[in-house]
């Protein structure tokens, strides 16, 4: 019996790794540099700010939710930490960014949970609203984080170290995502709350009569949204040395593309990190092979919407779908 | 013999490799009522889906009238006359009842824009005209969502009798109706069966079989068993057809009641505004207590109540003696109360995930360390509890509960909360939709949970099912109970008609 | 030879802002066709797309390219450190255009002295036609894309206060965003004008074209458009064509001639590639373009205008 | 039918018309801060102003509250208005077609665009957020590669027309819209396609089983939004005597704001087109007001989205006290 359940997660992947496969095939035929160490090294980085977040918006999107105001949490978990490192230290800035990143998706849960605001509507008004409130907070400059009076330096030098530094060649951000998916894995699939994601996103008044605290674990699944958010702010901002109101832009549209590919349902209750991963993966050797070849953005553009339909097709037709099963969705939300 | 009027042949459908029709055959002829019988997930829905243009079947033949036909969807089999009322309710919320009584096929203006815009007038006055077909009074404006579920699966069933069709297939119409209601029903059918329409009869009721059909077709596993008039079957040679195997009319062993048994469960003077009042009762340990009444008396809402799931405004619960704060199922479960919903499809499963994780829902806490659980303990207990309450499945526990029949589906909510260990289990119409196999079976195992010392509450609207397994009966009419019998001295008469209001 | 970045061929990259916009889309046209012209220069294009983090990582790739040197056009001189590290760890020479960058040699625009040249335009024209006052003025603004764009329009407002007889009070000044689109231009100067319903005499300061062209449609539609004069930053064709309109209500635009930047920039690049020495920061000319010298630097885009 | 159920208050304050209501109110308070706040906005040049910018967001917003009572939802709106505008002066400016002619094929193009988004989603049936996600980045590049970034100016009165011009004193684009409003708003009301929408967007399986062919009705559906889009599109290059392929940026976020604002519910089967009409407006007010008012920008963010949740918060508070009131669950 696990050898078959192995084999079907495998399955449900291996388009994706073919389709990765694929991918890799191509860009290194067409650049002998998308290979080497420093690209892939470079690569993987570039992917860390979508993939922190893609790893909790999978939990979220599994449990039938849905987070659009994540690029726009991150550009003001960054200006946070810009605003406050001169009067409070860097460190408690860095730890008040994360307070702001949890609080932005507690207010988003308690709003679709308690309220009953459509998803896709609360956190595209919280999108308008944190992004507006980093423009406000930051003035609209970017604020540079650096230890200007050099009297810091330790905490500045720390604070660099979280993005430059390396470990067996792979950069701390690198390190940092894979452990989160490694995580995400182990909690989505072994845990009680991946159980419960699963549940509520499958069937929310079941999971409800099956006595789980669904509003609570909707909650808390924003709330590790809009944490994920600041996360991929603090190592964004470590690694740039400032903080940017315009920071992340588009990455919310990026992250669902990399977790819908990856193959986890608008619908909720279906999904897996695994697929994410590759997801995330995929799009980024996409952008970094165009990179190499100086594609131009209008194509880069084109050719990443035609990826995600074409990804999103396979899976139609692996599943052999001949149901309205997309419009299922919506039929959910409705329930709630 | 009237005439033909729709022949199947050698039927054969298989989802995904799995085979559930095999070389079915199926005749019916005008003016009939034909019962098509069979345990749960025997294939009936997907005969008559397949009829229906729903499924397209994978080798077979259908003739209509003589003609070879063929359904591509839905509209196609109703442009030929064929109407269904399906098992699970189908309106659109939002929409007016007439509107959704005549959805798909409103009534247009005449005119050359006449296929575009509707005739308003014309489609209240129709509809009003078949709302009166069953005596219903309501407001053919209201919109659909402001309808009680019994209501709905009435317009439901109007609307398909209504329609002018040849053949009319009712898949379980029954489940949700009251006695009168179900009578109206069949004076209905009767009379659209002088009219020369021809109807494919499903339920799991044998009783109604017996008072409207004709004929009977069997099926057993996927398999064609046999067709025979009703004058050569008996209920018992029914159930040994679908079965395969004989099961005696069931009587359930009441363990005798001990005088000295600790009160489980006890409920003083519950009430919701506008929905129950006043509702003080005890359930005692190793007790079967049932709660009769036409629905809509406030009866689900108030096990909701009890447990959890909704909220009540006034009174108190104990249980075992211990008064309980209870707003949310989490408390319903920690105050030790199970509770099998109405409708085990849309609140009891989740459908997608497997047998095994169903089964562990609630109870994740006993078999992880740490909140991750430990899978050889989480195996081992399901394996306990499939093998205890005889749950079968094709494929084992990581089987979506999906694929499951209604019956076993049904064991599986039951066993969730046997494994969370509650000493008082309440529950909901447990037999809806279920075969007579597994009935019995959930008969079988309410008796010895019932030996085994646990409370049971059971709410269902099947009069015979309740005379046959409680310890005492209690009545419920407009939201106030109205009389409680002992098992001894209830009877059909006494029950309904203190449900109705009419006792005391 | 002693200088060891000298070679026959080199690899050039360059990063553009954005891709999103005409003026920048010059500056890249024109840095492909100097090279071309130049013939031993490979250009390896990026677009920055307005975000430092994209610039970082377009840098990295740079260095995988294995590029000879950079040319940077990047959104925020704070960015600046963290890429310049880079480059110099990989020994790369940089050159950063418009924004900054220490110890990247600058070259472009010196956008605060380009404002101005518009901004005094405005104000002498203020001076000749409506007696050296003016009632109000719109500052079309684009304060989400950072300090390029901030530099420009604090020229132009500097430019007109210092240059007009009346100077404007603050609460004569609206500021607009114009989030860089006409639509959004016409939007809110629509939006603005009944607010300034007795203002006859409205100056209008753009940060390019586009958003001139939204602001005068809005004086159009609102039936204000002789009420109105506006000067912009770029002179892209659109404005160009606009400028030249009978009735203009388009002064002019400050000229960045960014179709000549790559002609300055890659000479400049492959000095300091073969270790000539090059000033640590070239500005290019501005000239404030109006419809009476549009037909010195563009007579062949306005060929109808100019050679009728 | 037995009454045991709780006798259910009939009242015409229900269901929609209270959406609609509250949003009238909501309306008034709004105008009334601003009236407070600035002398300016109710005046007669504001108030033209507001009637001449309705038409772009309003004539859109019509299309995506078809695609949302159909259960669906169209990302693609603002690329598909860039689109028609570049497209218009491709065909005039670079091939030398007449203009109404390259109107025509412009919006043509927009409607092929729609039939695509509908094909891709009834017979791929992929998720139409995902397919027109994917049609928005593909659209608004192809928009970018047509008109090689430039922005191009279209003068010529008869086009501006649309845009600029009035007709008995209204702004014609504004006239445009209304006739637009009422005739869908006909069909949604009265047609069969209308109610059948709300059928499918109740529930598609249902909608199927009922007999109703949910693909045609969804392409249709689909088409006619990017046909909106088109026209919207067309208006903004009208306005602007010009276009540019960076036009209608953020135009789907504003329109799906507008809509759901009117009380349409992204879970489909429910909304109006007179709710629509007064989210638009509502939306435009806010932002006219807060322009008026010399609000900081970035606040105007916050503003924006703090109505947009607090107007939606109100309807669903106000929902969930007429469901307790009703004892319901
Ligand atoms: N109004 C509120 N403001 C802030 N936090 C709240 C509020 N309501 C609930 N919470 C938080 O959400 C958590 C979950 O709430 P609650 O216990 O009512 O629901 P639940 O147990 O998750 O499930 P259900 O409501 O479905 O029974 C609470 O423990 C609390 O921390
Ligand atoms: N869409 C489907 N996909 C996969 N399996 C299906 C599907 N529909 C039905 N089945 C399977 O086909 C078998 C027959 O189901 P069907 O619904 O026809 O039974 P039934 O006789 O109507 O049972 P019941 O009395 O419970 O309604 C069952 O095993 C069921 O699980
Ligand atoms: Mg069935
Ligand atoms: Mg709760």
């Amino acid at each position: 019996m696990r050898k078959i359940l192995r084999s079907s997660a495998l399955q449900e992947v291996l388009a994706l790794i073919i389709m990765l496969a694929l991918i890799v095939v191509i860009m290194a035929s067409a650049s002998n540099l998308f290979l080497t160490p420093r690209n892939l090294t470079n690569l993987l980085i570039d992917s860390t700010t979508v993939g922190i977040i893609a790893v909790f918006s999978t939990m979220l999107m599994i449990s039938g939710g849905l987070d659009l105001s994540v690029a726009s949490t991150a550009a003001l978990c960054g200006v946070v930490i810009g605003a406050l490192q001169v009067s409070l230290g860097l460190w408690p800035a860095v730890l008040i960014a994360l307070a702001t990143g949890a609080l932005v998706g507690l207010i988003n849960g308690l709003l679709v949970t308690f309220v009953g605001i459509n998803p896709l509507i609360t956190t595209l008004g919280m999108l308008s609203i944190a992004r507006g409130l980093a423009f406000v907070f930051s003035n609209g400059l970017t604020i540079p984080v650096f230890d200007l009076s050099g009297e810091h330096m330790a905490a500045y030098n720390a604070f660099a170290r979280l993005s430059e530094g390396r470990w067996l060649g792979l950069p701390y951000p690198v390190w940092l995502m894979l452990l989160l998916f490694a995580l995400g894995l182990l909690i989505l699939n072994l845990s009680s709350y991946g159980r419960a994601m699963y549940a509520i996103g499958g069937n929310e008044e079941a999971s409800q009569l099956a006595a789980l605290a669904v509003k609570r674990y909707r909650v808390s699944a924003y709330v590790l949204s809009g944490l994920s958010a600041a996360l991929a702010a603090v190592f964004l901002t470590s690694r740039l040395y400032a903080a940017d109101p315009r920071a992340a832009p588009g990455v919310e549209l990026t992250v669902i593309t990399a977790v819908v590919l990856g193959g986890t349902s608008l619908a909720g209750g279906q999904g897996n990190l695994l697929g994410t991963f590759l997801g995330v993966l995929i799009l980024s050797s996409l952008l970094n092979g165009m990179k190499l070849q100086s594609t131009s953005t209008e194509l880069q553009n084109i050719v990443q919407g035609l990826v995600l339909l074409l990804a999103v097709a396979i899976d139609q037709v692996r599943n052999g779908n001949l149901q309205l099963g997309f419009l299922r969705r919506f039929q959910k939300s409705k329930q709630t | 013999m009237n005439a033909l009027l729709l022949e199947m042949r050698g039927i054969h459908k298989a989802f995904y490799g799995v085979k559930v029709l095999e070389d079915v055959p199926l005749t019916l002829y005008r003016g009939e009522v034909l019962a098509l019988l069979g345990e749960n997930g025997a294939g009936k829905s997907t005969l008559i889906k397949i009829l229906n243009g729903d499924y397209q079947l994978d080798s077979g033949q259908i003739f209509l009238e003589g003609q070879a036909v063929y359904f591509k969807e839905p509209r196609d089999a109703e442009a030929s006359g064929i109407k269904m009322i399906y098992q699970e309710l189908h309106y659109a919320p939002d929409l007016s009842v007439a509107e959704n009584l005549f959805i798909g096929n409103l009534p247009r203006i005449s005119g050359p824009l006449g296929r575009f815009f509707i005739d308003w007038k014309k489609m209240r006055q129709e509809a009003k005209h078949a709302l009166a077909l069953l005596n219903v009074e309501i407001d053919p404006d209201t919109p659909m969502r402001d309808l009680t579920v019994v209501e709905r699966q009435i317009v439901e069933i109007i609307k398909a009798i209504y329609a002018d069709a040849k053949l009319l297939v009712m898949d379980e119409p029954t489940a949700a109706l009251t006695p009168p209601e179900v009578e109206m029903l069949f004076d209905t059918v009767r009379r659209l069966r002088e009219k020369g329409v021809a109807i494919i009869y499903i339920s799991h009721r044998l009783d109604e079989i017996f008072q409207i059909a004709q004929r009977v077709t069997v099926l057993r596993d996927g398999r064609h068993v046999a067709s025979k008039p009703m004058s050569e079957v008996s209920p018992a040679s029914l159930v040994e057809m679908m079965v395969g195997r004989e099961i005696e009319a069931r009587q359930v062993e009441l363990a005798e009641q001990t005088a000295g048994a600790k009160v489980a469960l006890e409920v003083r003077q519950l009430g919701k505004t506008g929905v129950f009042e006043d509702i003080s009762f005890k359930v005692h340990e190793g007790e079967i207590v049932s709660i009769f009444g036409l629905l809509g008396s406030g009866q689900i809402s108030l096990t909701r109540s009890i447990f959890g799931a909704e909220r009540s405004d006034r009174g108190s619960i104990f249980v075992n003696g211990q008064e309980q704060r209870i707003r949310k199922p989490q408390d319903g479960k920690r105050a030790g109360i199970g509770f099998v919903p109405i409708d085990r499809k849309v609140r009891g499963l989740v459908l997608g995930m497997s047998v095994r994780k169903n089964l562990t829902l609630s109870n994740w806490q006993n078999l992880s360390r740490l909140s991750f659980f430990l899978p050889q303990l989480e195996r081992q207990h399901s394996q306990t509890w499939i093998e205890a309450l005889g749950i079968r499945m094709a494929g084992g526990m990581d089987v979506p509960v999906r694929f499951l029949s209604g019956g076993n589906q049904q064991k599986v909510v039951l066993a969730r909360w046997l494994e969370a260990n509650v000493k008082v289990l309440i529950l909901n119409e447990p037999t809806w939709g279920v075969d007579v196999g597994a009935r019995s079976d959930i008969y079988d195992q309410l008796e010895m949970l019932a030996k085994k010392g646990l409370a049971i509450l059971v709410v269902s609207s099947d009069i015979q099912e309740v005379l046959s397994i409680s310890h005492r009966v209690l009545t419920l009419y407009k939201g106030r109970l109205t009389a409680e019998f002992d098992h001894s001295e209830a009877s059909q008469d006494k029950v309904l008609n203190a449900a109705a209001g009419g006792a005391l | 030879q002693e200088c060891s970045t000298a070679k026959d061929n080199y690899k050039i990259g360059f990063a553009n802002l954005t891709e999103d916009i005409v003026f920048t889309q010059l500056v890249r046209e024109s840095i492909v066709s100097a090279a071309e012209g130049l013939g031993n220069v490979e250009i390896v294009l990026a677009d920055n797309k307005l975000d430092g983090a994209t610039a970082l990582s377009n840098t990295e790739n740079f260095i995988t390219q294995g590029v000879d040197g950079i040319i940077h056009f990047q959104t925020d001189e704070a960015f600046g450190n963290v890429i310049m590290a880079r480059a110099r760890n990989a020994g790369i020479p940089v050159m950063a255009i418009d924004i900054p960058m220490p110890g990247a040699v600058f070259f472009g625009a010196d956008n605060y002295n380009a404002g101005r040249l518009a901004g005094e335009a405005l104000g002498n024209w203020v001076n000749t036609n409506w007696d050296g006052a003016a009632d109000a003025m719109l500052v079309l603004e684009l304060p989400q894309s950072g300090p390029i764009p901030a530099a420009r329009m604090q020229g132009m407002l500097d430019g007109f206060q210092d240059t007009v007889t009346t100077k404007l009070s603050d609460e004569q000044i609206y500021r607009l965003d114009s989030k860089n689109t006409q639509e959004e231009s016409f939007r809110v100067v629509g939006d603005t004008l009944p607010s300034i319903p007795d203002a006859t005499k409205i100056v209008a300061i753009t940060i390019n074209d586009g958003t001139a062209l939204g602001t005068i449609a809005a004086a159009e539609a609102a039936g204000r458009k002789d009420q109105i004069m506006v000067v912009g930053q770029g002179a892209d064709p659109s404005g160009q064509e606009e400028m030249v309109k009978e009735d203009s209500r388009y002064l002019g635009a400050t000229g960045y001639f960014p179709e000549n930047y790559g002609d300055k920039l890659l000479p400049a690049m492959i000095d300091i590639l073969e270790c000539r020495p090059v000033a640590p920061a070239i500005y290019q000319d501005h000239v404030f373009i109006t419809k009476e010298n549009l037909c010195e630097f563009y007579a062949d885009e306005q060929a109808a205008f100019c050679k009728p | 039918m037995t009454a045991t159920a709780p006798q259910k208050k009939r009242s015409w304050l229900k269901g929609d018309s209270i959406t609609t209501l509250s949003l009238l109110l909501s309306f008034f308070v709004l105008c009334i801060f601003f009236a407070t706040q600035t002398e300016f906005f109710l005046t007669s040049a504001n108030a033209a102003n507001l009637a001449r910018t309705l038409a772009v967001v309003g004539i859109c917003s019509i299309g995506m509250t078809l695609v949302l009572i159909s259960g669906g939802v169209d990302i693609s709106v603002g690329s598909v208005a860039a689109l028609s505008g570049v497209l218009a002066s491709l065909f005039w400016l670079e091939f030398s077609l007449p203009l109404g002619l390259s109107t025509f094929l412009a919006l043509l193009c927009c409607t092929l665009v729609g039939l695509l988004n509908g094909l891709i989603i009834t017979v791929i049936k992929i998720n139409p957020l995902i397919t027109t996600l994917a049609t928005f980045s593909i659209v608004r590049g192809l928009a970018f590669v047509i008109s090689e970034g430039q922005t191009n100016q279209l003068n010529n009165a008869a086009f501006t027309y649309i845009g600029r011009g009035s007709l008995v004193g209204l702004p014609f684009s504004l006239i445009l819209m209304l006739v637009l409003y009422l005739g869908f708003a006909f069909v949604l009301r009265s047609s069969a396609f209308g109610r059948n929408l709300y059928a499918i967007g109740g529930s598609p399986e249902k909608a199927r089983l009922a007999g109703i062919n949910v693909s045609r009705h969804l392409l249709i559906t689909y088409t006619l939004c990017a046909f909106l889009a088109g026209l919207s599109g067309i208006i903004i290059a009208a306005q602007l005597a010009s276009s540019a392929p960076r036009a209608a940026t953020g135009l789907e976020f504003t329109v799906i704001t507008a809509v759901v604002l009117g009380g349409t519910s992204l879970a489909g089967g429910k909304g109006s087109l007179l709710g629509t009409l007064v989210g638009v407006i509502i939306l435009r007010v806010l932002d006219n007001g807060l322009v008026l008012m010399e609000v900081s920008s970035f606040y105007q963010d916050v503003a924006r989205g703090l109505v947009l949740l607090l107007a939606v918060s109100f309807d669903q508070i106000r929902l969930g006290l007429s469901r307790l009131r009703r004892g319901s669950t």
